[in-house]
């Protein structure tokens, strides 16, 4: 083992020094300096994505590294790239937001850092044992991050009930990666892909083993049944890292789903496939459905981000070319449009909670026609509406799905996502059709926060992009998603 | 240039006297004289165009060629494949067509509306300005469509002006609209009128798909070359034709809305309401006459209906004391002669009837008028009498129409009206179609019609002209003659009706058909049916003889005296109005019967009208509740889960007007309430729910 | 088939309204009312001028589609940039821009707050509504036409009535239901051409994927009937409910009274379009057999929703109400003469849109004229205006005309044409239809009478002022367009007949005796730019 | 006698599986927290010596080590520490859950149950010949174990070392008393 | 003979106790013990396999999976720690102040 061969692990490397390194400073600041600190995050993430478009593309073709445990591919190189912009957005939207709160931003920064760490070897694994130590890094530093303000009751609850259910999820997971290991012998995927198509897959113990993954991935993914946690923890957790484990973590998750389903486990399909139909469906009904009554914006964009998940599921039920990229091509949207939203319940938000009631939105268009025009932006993307990305990520999927012939499917994630307009467009109308001065109405301020709005901009800006003119990034995600060889 | 090319120029004159009256002077109120000179110029010009096209036109082309002048390609409804599997163009064109009796009827329409302008001047004198030019301008606008009307060269253009007089009528009889009544009677008028366009219009598209073309120049050939071939379309056409003409001629059982159009001012009851609109369903038969003699059923439908109205209408004129309610209703029954003559082939006698009618009607309603205008806008017959005194004019030039009316000889009224009992008997004698019987019976009707006629009318002259005046002292101060512009128009109509007749004298009782000019100069529009079908027009000539035929007009000149004779007895002298009293009292039932029009629009108001309002409240109510819940109530089977919850029923007996909101905010909290709040909670829902993900894996993975 | 002269034209007009409306937001401040309002009516006045050029430019006898311009957007999965419009669409732009510039126009005085944002969403939604008629790609087709809902909604919620937010989100629901069941059937047609659906066995012809519905035309032909029928229904309730047909429109008559003036103005006179162009432009051609199959029902729908609407308008007590339900009537009229499936029902169809349109969009302005002055709707509210308003009575009584089809003005014109056109298909439903003109009658006068007609009663009515010059000059464009079409109505008959007998070619490849003819008819209309990739191998 | 001999691994197996059990059960079962902690204490020890039943000599050892050294201590510190070990009488278990919980964990048991049997019937016949192959040789020794975890394991070793790490600052966020953010704590208790 | 059946079996069983007992506990540290169970339940089956397939891998996992649970064990107790700080309890289903 020669130290070349570390060159392609660089990134992650570089990542953890620098959390290390954030985490050491964090401590004499205190609670000072977060600005300083989540610059310092966001440089190291930066360079990050240097090495990553330097080291970690493939020169040829995917290419296993460091005792196949990692993989290095365009499908990695798209999903790292993600992840290191979520990072960075997570931690610049937050750093006032902790100021506000008088938070320190050691720990946040180092942890959203390692975090991105695990995220990395989840996307690019290529050993069920990386994949899982990724997993367990990546989840870890999300419990702690829900419950960073751990003077906020709800926080420390939602980091409780994540944590709780998490690790006994990952023990089925793991449950179901010991039963795989237990039928094919081998943890690598490669292998474990080779084996596949050699060794009768109708093994019940295999498939098993495969179903169990699949329901710890389902948990990751927070679908129905396994979403419980989801509303608690979005809605405990500090609103920066809401929108960060809505985003990241869940696209870490997918990237993993596909990483196991589009490659290892792919000839399994047959056998999973209902499972994730089911989950698929219950997830997109389950959500949009109990977002209609949610007055709290955080809980109500946690459900609308469990029927995201349901619509991405639909790409993996249809199991082909076009989902493999479509569900990239909706996770990118998804992750910018969902960040937007969350910015504005940041900048809204101050303490004691207040901001989070869709009635703090009373005549915002009046007040601040620009933050309620963004927001509309970002209701309009998640629901679906053109010539937002949002629209983009949908046709996608749903074409997807209808290739695979699931029209059922695609009828019932239509129907909803129609009815999902309902409950975004509360928000609309709170912002648009009251003036704020109806009595009972006090409407939450609107806290003023450079940095935030500069992100949102982004956001907004590619949001937008994308809905119009999708062809480039809709080529990244097909190169990206050729790289798993589906069939 | 020939004037007849400028046919289409006929009704466009009138129309732009209706613009600049209708825009200008209504908008700027311009002064009365420039208002009436307007219009008298408009329907003038138009009436002095009219003859000169007719004139040159019989000169320079003669009778028997239809002149056409097609202005340009109107509808292009591209083309159709039609019934005998050809493909036809739908392509109407905007054209105009100049033959006898389009002639006929813009020689007498032109002129008798130019003298009702005339009378109008005086009439509406009182009116405001800006009313005033809006009368002038409706009045203008009717003679437009009414021109339109009888040049139009093919169905499409005919309905154009049948459905413009029926607006102009609407206007007109809504004039006074501040009166709720004379508004809804002008739309009662539009209304039941539509009915009848509804069967018009059906008539044109079948008529399309039969023939292929609208143009009557085109398909009265077409029909009258097959008689057989096109005999059951005859039959669907002519019926539905008919239709239409019931509903604008006022024939039952849509005759209801013509008697509430005397809201309107009289001399529009006159034009419209007596003279020209509402002989367009007889003009349009006459114009159709081809199809109607190659469909036996048709005719003899037209006749029955004309034959019945007759009669009913001339019953409920029996007792009216409302004077243009009297008219009125004589007008209908004068109009259901002219459907029974048609409906008997006497379309020649029909048009000639309308001529007539149009005359004696015309001076009738201005006469009418003129009385009204004298006692103030009294209508009530029991509160005049004795104005022969005051308005000696009136008074002559009235009691001609009537007597033209009730059918003395040598008035005009005797010879049409004649002429059509002497063709219904002809048609029993020569078992017309094989409806002989029928025909006799319609004859005897007729007759009795002629009774009943005489009766009412003279009732009429007594009551309002004789006796003493009943009207109280100081109504009785205004009463005065008309100005000049009221009485000359009524002395020429009534000259007319004196001497109109003439241009038809049944000839063949002197051995010298060739005197029935009118019937020479319609001959052309009776097209040769095939070749076996001269029948029906022989039978006319032969079937009833020289003795007979002057025993039928002695015997309707002895029904008309002795109608005048009952009048008189009832009416005039030691008696006067005790007989009736008396009649009324022993009858009662029939008398209410009478007096209130057979309850016939009681009973449309209740079943027909108030039905149809009703329904449209119930549907209403329907839409708002059943439809719209229905279309939410597909949102059921998103969260039909949530019936088990009792939140549902209470959603709904709450009766929340947006169900579909209402389900899936229940649907929400019930799934919401999966949502339980401890962490253990959550892991048994997952455990649970992962159990059931499992056990559906094995049923999928063990099939 | 297409002809890509004045390409540039489609676009200006389409894009002139998003351009102004972003200069209005960046550069106009919201309290300077006067220059709002300028602007808005320029670039609005501007858009229509430059659609005029259309008209004249048009060629009937040249290709399908003309002005058209071809860029690829999405090329990966075969999405284009596809604009080009035919004569029926032509009508439909100008109609639109001519409302546009009239709605504008008509809520100076009606808007009294929130103008920027008013005039912005308008401006908006005009872009949306052109953009629809010159799509000629699905996906660009669906962008548009969900882009549309959006100002819409706004334009119903924020200006609207009491009940504004309710009628604001039933409407956007409702047709967002419509549209993305729509989607699924735009998808499935999209793979259909392509690889086909495989979990359902539906094999597929294996073409380049492509959303060019110029390609789509090509492979009518091939889609098995089965396949037809569902797409047919997924286009159906998508296009359906914005026409709106019976089941489904209980939408509309929320959505048009809470509305705005304008709002209601071109919610009737362009936004309803929309469904009956989807079916013209796209049920129709595509999905051949389906059409031929769902004639019967959809019949029986429109001859239900003429009856029913016209009785329901009937009981109206609402002026808007009654309006909103005597369009629902009309569209009856618009769908039954188009699925009489001949020349002149399509013709008649087409034509009665545009009717409908200006009727019916004049009638909104004019309630909203007295809804400007005395806030209430009611029929009751109101009588004897005749006497203080004359010109105002004179303007109603003509449009109240043309909305019932009497002869010389519009509506006769078009309802006439689809009824010979339909007679021609079935008589029966022709008999039921024709009904349909004296119930219109009917309720129309009746309203007519209630509100015009006898005593001023109502002493809040006793001095409302007559129409101003402004109002006057909203109506008198309208009007004078009745009497055209009324009058000489040729000019519109030239433009859509091109396409009206694209259509019918292309339905006729589902009856079987002309089966092959028009195949190879609509295989050479196929040779087209856009068709050149995929077209050749569309046979 | 000689049967015992026989199967002396056998009969090994089962008493070590029955203790193991009971351990568990215990562990849920008791009130007090520390008993429990002792139950899972004896489970550890026993699923260590599954381990060596296995061969997996090192594995074991670490089990003992890190759980019952480590990880227990650390459960009895914090149990010391929250000084609330009893939540009372009748307060153990949350009663209406139980009954349902129970039926819960052995359906989806039952269930997973059925795949392995499948399973393990089906893959039976080779897998005894794997295990006969691999039985003599000294396996799962400490040198092989290392040897692999770092030549190929060595990014998952890595990673979990920086998981570590992560549980280390975790520690340290919620366990850090702070009085300045107490201060600002107490403003958003209610 | 003892298979790996047999050691499958036997984890699947600790499976469900802890299972059982992260959901009927009300005390947070016993719920963590309880995972632990499930933890160690893995590695069982683990350690079978690994030992009937002749291959370490499985052994390597298990290192994993008994490292990441203690730190989730580090992570879980200071979780308990705040609980304890801000409600005074360690019942687990105490902390319920969202839901819904």
């Amino acid at each position: 083992m020669t130290l070349e061969q570390f060159v392609p692990f660089l990134p992650e490397i570089v990542l953890a020094t620098a959390g290390f390194i954030v985490l050491l400073l964090g401590i004499p600041l205190g609670r000072g300096g977060v600005r300083q600190l989540s610059i310092f995050g966001v440089a190291s993430l930066m360079v990050t994505g240097v090495l990553v478009w330097l080291f970690g593309r493939p020169a040829d073709g995917p290419a296993l590294i460091l005792g196949d445990m990692l993989v290095i591919d365009n499908f990695a190189v798209f999903f790292k790239l993600l992840f290191l912009a979520a990072g960075a957005v997570a931690i610049f939207m937050a750093a006032g937001f902790l100021e506000r709160f008088g938070y320190g931003g050691g720990e946040y920064v180092s942890l959203i850092l390692f975090a991105t760490v695990g995220m990395f070897v989840m996307a690019s694994g290529a050993s069920l044992a990386s994949l899982y130590v990724g997993l367990e890094l990546m989840a870890l530093s999300v419990y702690v991050l829900v419950g960073y303000f751990k003077l906020e009751i709800k926080s420390n609850e939602g980091a409780v009930k994540y944590f709780v259910l998490g690790a006994a999820s990952s023990a089925i997971l793991l449950y179901g990666i010991s039963l795989v290991y237990g039928s094919l012998g081998t943890l690598d995927l490669q292998q474990i892909r080779d084996s596949l198509t050699s060794v009768p897959t109708s093994n019940p113990m295999l498939v098993l083993g495969m179903v169990l993954v699949c329901f710890g991935m389902l948990f990751k993914v927070a679908a129905v049944p396994f979403h419980v946690w989801t509303p608690d923890a979005y809605e405990g957790a500090p609103t920066p890292v809401t929108a960060f484990i809505s985003v990241a973590p869940k696209a870490a998750a997918f990237a993993m789903f596909m990483r196991l389903f589009f490659g290892a486990f792919a000839s399994g399909i047959d056998h999973w496939r209902v499972v994730l139909w089911v989950a698929s469906a219950a997830t997109m009904i389950y959500g949009n459905v109990a977002a209609l009554t949610q007055d709290n914006v955080k809980r109500m964009l946690a459900y609308s981000s469990i029927a995201h998940g349901g619509y991405v599921l639909m790409g993996l039920v249809a199991f082909n070319q076009t989902g493999a990229w479509a569900i990239l091509m909706y996770i990118l949207v998804y992750a910018f449009m969902n960040f937007g939203a969350f910015g504005f319940v940041i900048l809204l938000e101050s303490k004691g909670y207040a901001g989070e009631v869709i009635g703090d939105y009373a005549g915002l268009a009046r007040r601040h026609p620009g933050a309620a025009l963004g927001m509309l932006v970002f209701m309009l993307a998640l629901a679906g509406i053109p010539p937002t990305a949002g629209f983009m990520g949908k046709l996608y999927i749903f074409s997807a799905a209808i290739e695979g012939g699931y029209v059922l499917l695609t009828v019932i994630a239509v129907i909803m996502s129609a009815v999902s307009l309902y409950y975004y467009f509360r928000i609309v109308v709170q912002m648009y059709l009251y003036e704020g001065d109806e009595e009972g109405a006090e409407p939450a301020e609107y806290l003023r926060d450079r940095w935030a709005e500069v992100m949102i901009a982004i956001c907004i800006v590619i949001t937008m992009l994308i809905g119009v003119w999708p062809a480039p990034v809709v080529g990244w995600a097909k190169t990206a998603a050729s790289a798993l060889g589906v069939m | 240039m020939k004037l007849y090319d400028l046919i289409w120029l006929i009704p466009i004159l009138p129309l732009l006297g209706a613009i600049f009256n209708g825009l200008v002077s209504n908008r700027l109120g311009l002064s009365k004289t420039i208002t009436h000179t307007v219009a008298l110029l408009g329907s003038g010009s138009a009436w002095l165009l009219g003859w000169g096209a007719i004139v040159q036109w019989i000169l320079d082309l003669g009778i028997h060629h239809t002149h056409i002048v097609s202005l340009y390609s109107w509808i292009q409804g591209g083309s159709l494949r039609i019934l005998d599997g050809s493909t036809a163009d739908v392509n109407i064109a905007a054209s105009f067509q100049l033959d006898a009796v389009s002639a006929l009827m813009v020689s007498f329409v032109t002129f008798v509306g130019f003298l009702i302008h005339v009378y109008s001047v005086g009439y509406m004198h009182d009116e405001s300005d800006r009313a005033y030019a809006r009368y002038f301008s409706y009045l203008n606008l009717f003679m437009f469509s009414m021109l339109v009307l009888v040049l139009g060269s093919n169905l499409v253009v005919l309905f154009v002006g049948w459905e413009g007089v029926g607006l102009c009528s609407y206007l007109l009889i809504g004039f006074y609209f501040e009166k709720d009544w004379c508004a809804a009677a002008g739309k009662k008028a539009f209304i039941v009128n539509r009915i009848g366009d509804w069967g018009f219009l059906l008539a044109i598209f079948a008529t399309f798909m039969v023939f292929g073309t609208l143009e009557f120049s085109e398909f009265f050939p077409m029909a009258a070359g097959h008689p057989e071939h096109y005999a059951t379309a005859a039959t669907v056409i002519g019926l539905l034709l008919f239709v239409g003409a019931i509903g604008k001629s006022a024939q039952i059982p849509l005759y209801v809305w013509l008697p509430d159009a005397m809201a309107g001012p009289t001399p529009v009851s006159a034009l419209i309401h007596a003279a020209t609109m509402v002989t367009a369903g007889v003009y349009m038969v006459v114009r159709c006459n081809v199809i109607y003699r190659i469909s036996p059923t048709a005719m003899l439908v037209v006749a029955i209906v004309g034959g019945l109205t007759a009669i009913v209408a001339a019953t409920i004129g029996l007792v009216q004391n409302d004077i243009k309610k009297v008219l009125a209703y004589s007008t209908v029954s004068q109009l259901g002669y002219m459907f029974l003559g048609a409906g008997a082939g006497a379309f020649v006698a029909a048009i000639f009837h309308v001529l007539t009618h149009a005359f004696f009607k015309a001076c009738l309603f201005l006469g009418s008028g003129s009385v009204i205008h004298a006692c103030g806008g009294e209508q009530d017959i029991r509160q005049m009498g004795g104005l022969k005194k005051y308005m000696p004019t009136t008074y002559w030039t009235f009691l001609v129409a009537t007597l033209a009316i009730a059918g003395i000889p040598i008035f005009a009224g005797f010879f049409s009206k004649d002429e059509i009992l002497a063709k219904v008997f002809e048609g029993g004698a020569a078992d017309l179609n094989h409806f002989g019987s029928a025909y006799y019976a319609l004859w005897v009707l007729a007759v009795v019609g002629a009774i009943m006629t005489a009766f009412y009318m003279f009732r009429l002259v007594f009551m309002t002209f004789h006796g003493e005046f009943r009207g109280g002292e100081e109504a009785e101060h205004h009463l005065h003659e008309s100005p000049w512009t009221m009485t000359m128009p009524l002395v020429v109509l009534g000259v007319l009706s004196i001497f109109g007749g003439l241009v038809g004298i049944p000839g063949k009782l002197f051995h010298h058909p060739e005197w029935n000019l009118i019937e020479r100069f319609l001959e052309p529009i009776l097209l040769p049916i095939g070749h076996a079908a001269e029948a029906g027009h022989d039978v006319s000539h032969h079937a009833v003889s020289l003795g007979l035929e002057w025993g039928l007009v002695f015997l309707s000149v002895a029904v008309a005296s002795f109608g005048i004779w009952m009048a008189y007895r009832f009416y005039m002298g030691a008696e006067a109005m005790v007989r009736p009293k008396r009649l009324a009292e022993r009858f009662p039932l029939a008398y209410k019967l009478l007096l209130n029009k057979y309850y016939v629009d009681e009973v449309y108001d209740a079943t027909v009208v108030g039905g149809t309002v009703k329904g449209s409240r119930f549907l209403w109510e329907v839409d708002a509740r059943v439809v719209d819940g229905a279309v939410n109530g597909t949102a059921l089977s998103t969260v039909g889960s949530s019936f088990l919850s009792g939140i549902f029923d209470l959603r709904v007996v709450d009766g929340a007007v947006n169900l579909i909101a209402t389900i899936y905010d229940v649907g929400s909290r019930w799934f919401r309430k999966l949502q339980v709040g401890f962490a253990q909670g959550y892991a048994m829902v997952m455990v649970f729910g992962a159990a059931i993900l499992l056990a559906v894996f094995y049923l999928f993975k063990l099939n | 088939m297409m002809d890509f002269q004045y390409g540039y034209l489609l676009n200006l007009i389409v894009y002139l309204p998003l351009a102004g409306a972003l200069v209005m937001m960046a550069f106009i401040n919201k309290e300077n009312s006067t220059a709002l309002k300028t602007w808005a009516t320029l670039v609005a006045g501007i858009d229509f001028v430059i659609s005029v050029p259309l008209w004249f430019l048009y060629k009937p006898d040249g290709a399908e589609f003309q002005f058209a311009t071809i860029k690829e957007w999405i090329p990966s999965v075969g999405v284009q940039y596809i604009f080009g419009v035919d004569g029926f669409a032509v009508l439909l732009i100008l109609l639109t821009t001519l409302l546009g510039f009239i709605a504008v126009y008509c809520s100076f005085t009606a808007i009294t707050e929130r103008q920027k944002e008013y005039y912005v969403f308008l401006l908006l939604l005009q872009t949306g509504m052109l953009g629809v008629f010159c799509s000629l790609d699905f996906i660009l087709f669906y962008v548009f036409w969900e882009v549309m809902l959006v100002p819409m909604y706004f334009l119903i919620g924020v200006w609207g009535g009491p009940r504004r937010l309710y009628a604001a989100i039933k409407f956007f629901l409702y047709t967002l239901v419509g549209s993305v069941l729509m989607l699924v059937g735009i998808l499935t047609l999209y793979w259909f051409n392509a690889n086909g659906l495989a979990a359902i066995g539906l094999e597929g012809l294996g073409n380049e994927p492509t959303f060019s519905v110029v390609h789509l035309f090509t492979i009518a032909g091939q889609i098995p009937p089965e396949v037809q029928f569902w797409v047919f229904l997924a286009f159906f309730v998508g296009f359906a409910i914005k026409v709106p047909m019976f089941p489904f429109h209980t939408w509309l008559p929320d959505a048009h009274v809470e509305a705005p003036t304008a709002g209601s103005v071109i919610l009737a006179a362009v936004l309803l379009k929309m469904g009956t162009y989807g079916f013209i432009r796209f049920s129709l051609p595509l999905l051949p057999h389906a059409t031929i199959k769902a004639v019967g029902w959809v019949a029986l729908l429109s001859i239900i929703a003429i009856v029913y609407g016209a009785l329901v308008a009937m009981a109206q007590k609402d002026m808007k109400k009654l309006v909103a339900y005597s369009s629902v009537s009309h569209m009856g009229f618009v769908m039954l003469g188009m699925f009489a499936l001949n020349d002149a029902g399509l013709r008649g169809s087409i034509l009665q849109m545009l009717n409908h349109g200006v009727s019916t969009g004049a009638l909104f302005l004019l309630v909203g004229i007295v809804y400007e002055r005395r806030h209430n709707r009611m029929i009751a509210e109101y009588g004897g205006l005749a006497k203080v308003m004359p010109l105002y009575a004179t303007f109603f009584m003509i449009i109240t005309m043309s909305s019932i089809g009497l002869p010389t003005l519009n509506g006769f014109i078009g309802e006439f044409t689809i009824l010979i056109g339909v007679y021609n298909h079935s008589w029966v439903w022709a008999l039921f239809a024709a009904s349909g003109i004296v119930l219109g009658a009917a309720y129309m006068l009746w309203m007519y009478q209630r509100v015009f007609f006898g005593e001023l009663s109502n002493e809040k009515n006793k001095d409302l002022p007559d129409l101003n010059r402004r109002e006057q000059w909203t109506l008198i464009p309208l009007v004078v367009i009745a009497f055209w079409i009324g009058l000489y109505p040729k000019p519109f008959f030239e433009r859509m007949a091109p396409t009206v007998d694209r259509v019918l070619e292309r339905v006729a490849v589902a009856m079987p005796e002309q089966a092959p003819t028009a195949a190879e008819q609509v295989a050479e209309i196929a040779h087209a730019p856009a068709g050149e990739e995929t077209g050749e191998r569309g046979e | 006698m000689d049967f015992l001999i026989a199967n002396f691994g056998a009969i090994l197996f089962y008493v070590v599986a029955a203790i193991t059990v009971a351990a568990a059960v215990a562990v849920v079962a008791f009130r007090n927290p520390i008993h429990s902690a002792v139950a899972l204490l004896l489970t550890f020890v026993m699923v260590a010596v599954l381990f060596i039943l296995r061969h997996a000599e090192f594995l074991a050892a670490v089990q003992v080590l890190v759980y019952a050294g480590g990880i227990l201590v650390l459960y009895l510190f914090v149990i010391m520490l929250v000084r609330i070990t009893d939540l009372g009488p009748g307060r153990v278990f949350l009663s209406g859950l139980a009954p349902l919980a129970i039926l819960g964990g052995v359906v989806l048991g039952c269930l997973i149950a059925v795949g392995i049997l499948l399973g393990s019937m089906a893959a039976g016949a080779g897998s005894t010949a794997a295990m006969t192959a691999v039985e003599g040789e000294a396996l799962g020794n400490t040198e092989a174990v290392g040897w692999i975890l770092y030549m190929k394991y060595l990014v998952p070793f890595e990673v979990v070392s920086v998981v570590l790490l992560v549980a280390m600052i975790g520690a340290i966020v919620f366990g850090r008393r702070d009085a300045a953010l107490a201060g600002a704590g107490e403003e958003v208790e209610p | 003979m003892i298979g790996a059946t047999h050691y499958v079996a036997l984890s699947l069983v600790l499976m469900c106790i802890g299972l059982v007992g992260v959901m009927v506990r009300r005390n947070f540290i016993t719920v963590l013990m309880s995972l632990e169970l499930m933890f160690n339940a893995v590695n069982i089956n683990l350690i079978a396999f690994s030992f009937r397939l002749g291959d370490l891998a499985g052994q390597v996992l298990a290192i994993f999976v008994i490292t990441v649970a203690a730190a989730e064990a580090a992570i879980g107790l200071g979780l308990i720690i705040t609980l304890v700080r801000l409600k005074d309890t360690v019942a687990l289903e105490e902390a319920d102040e969202m839901g819904g």
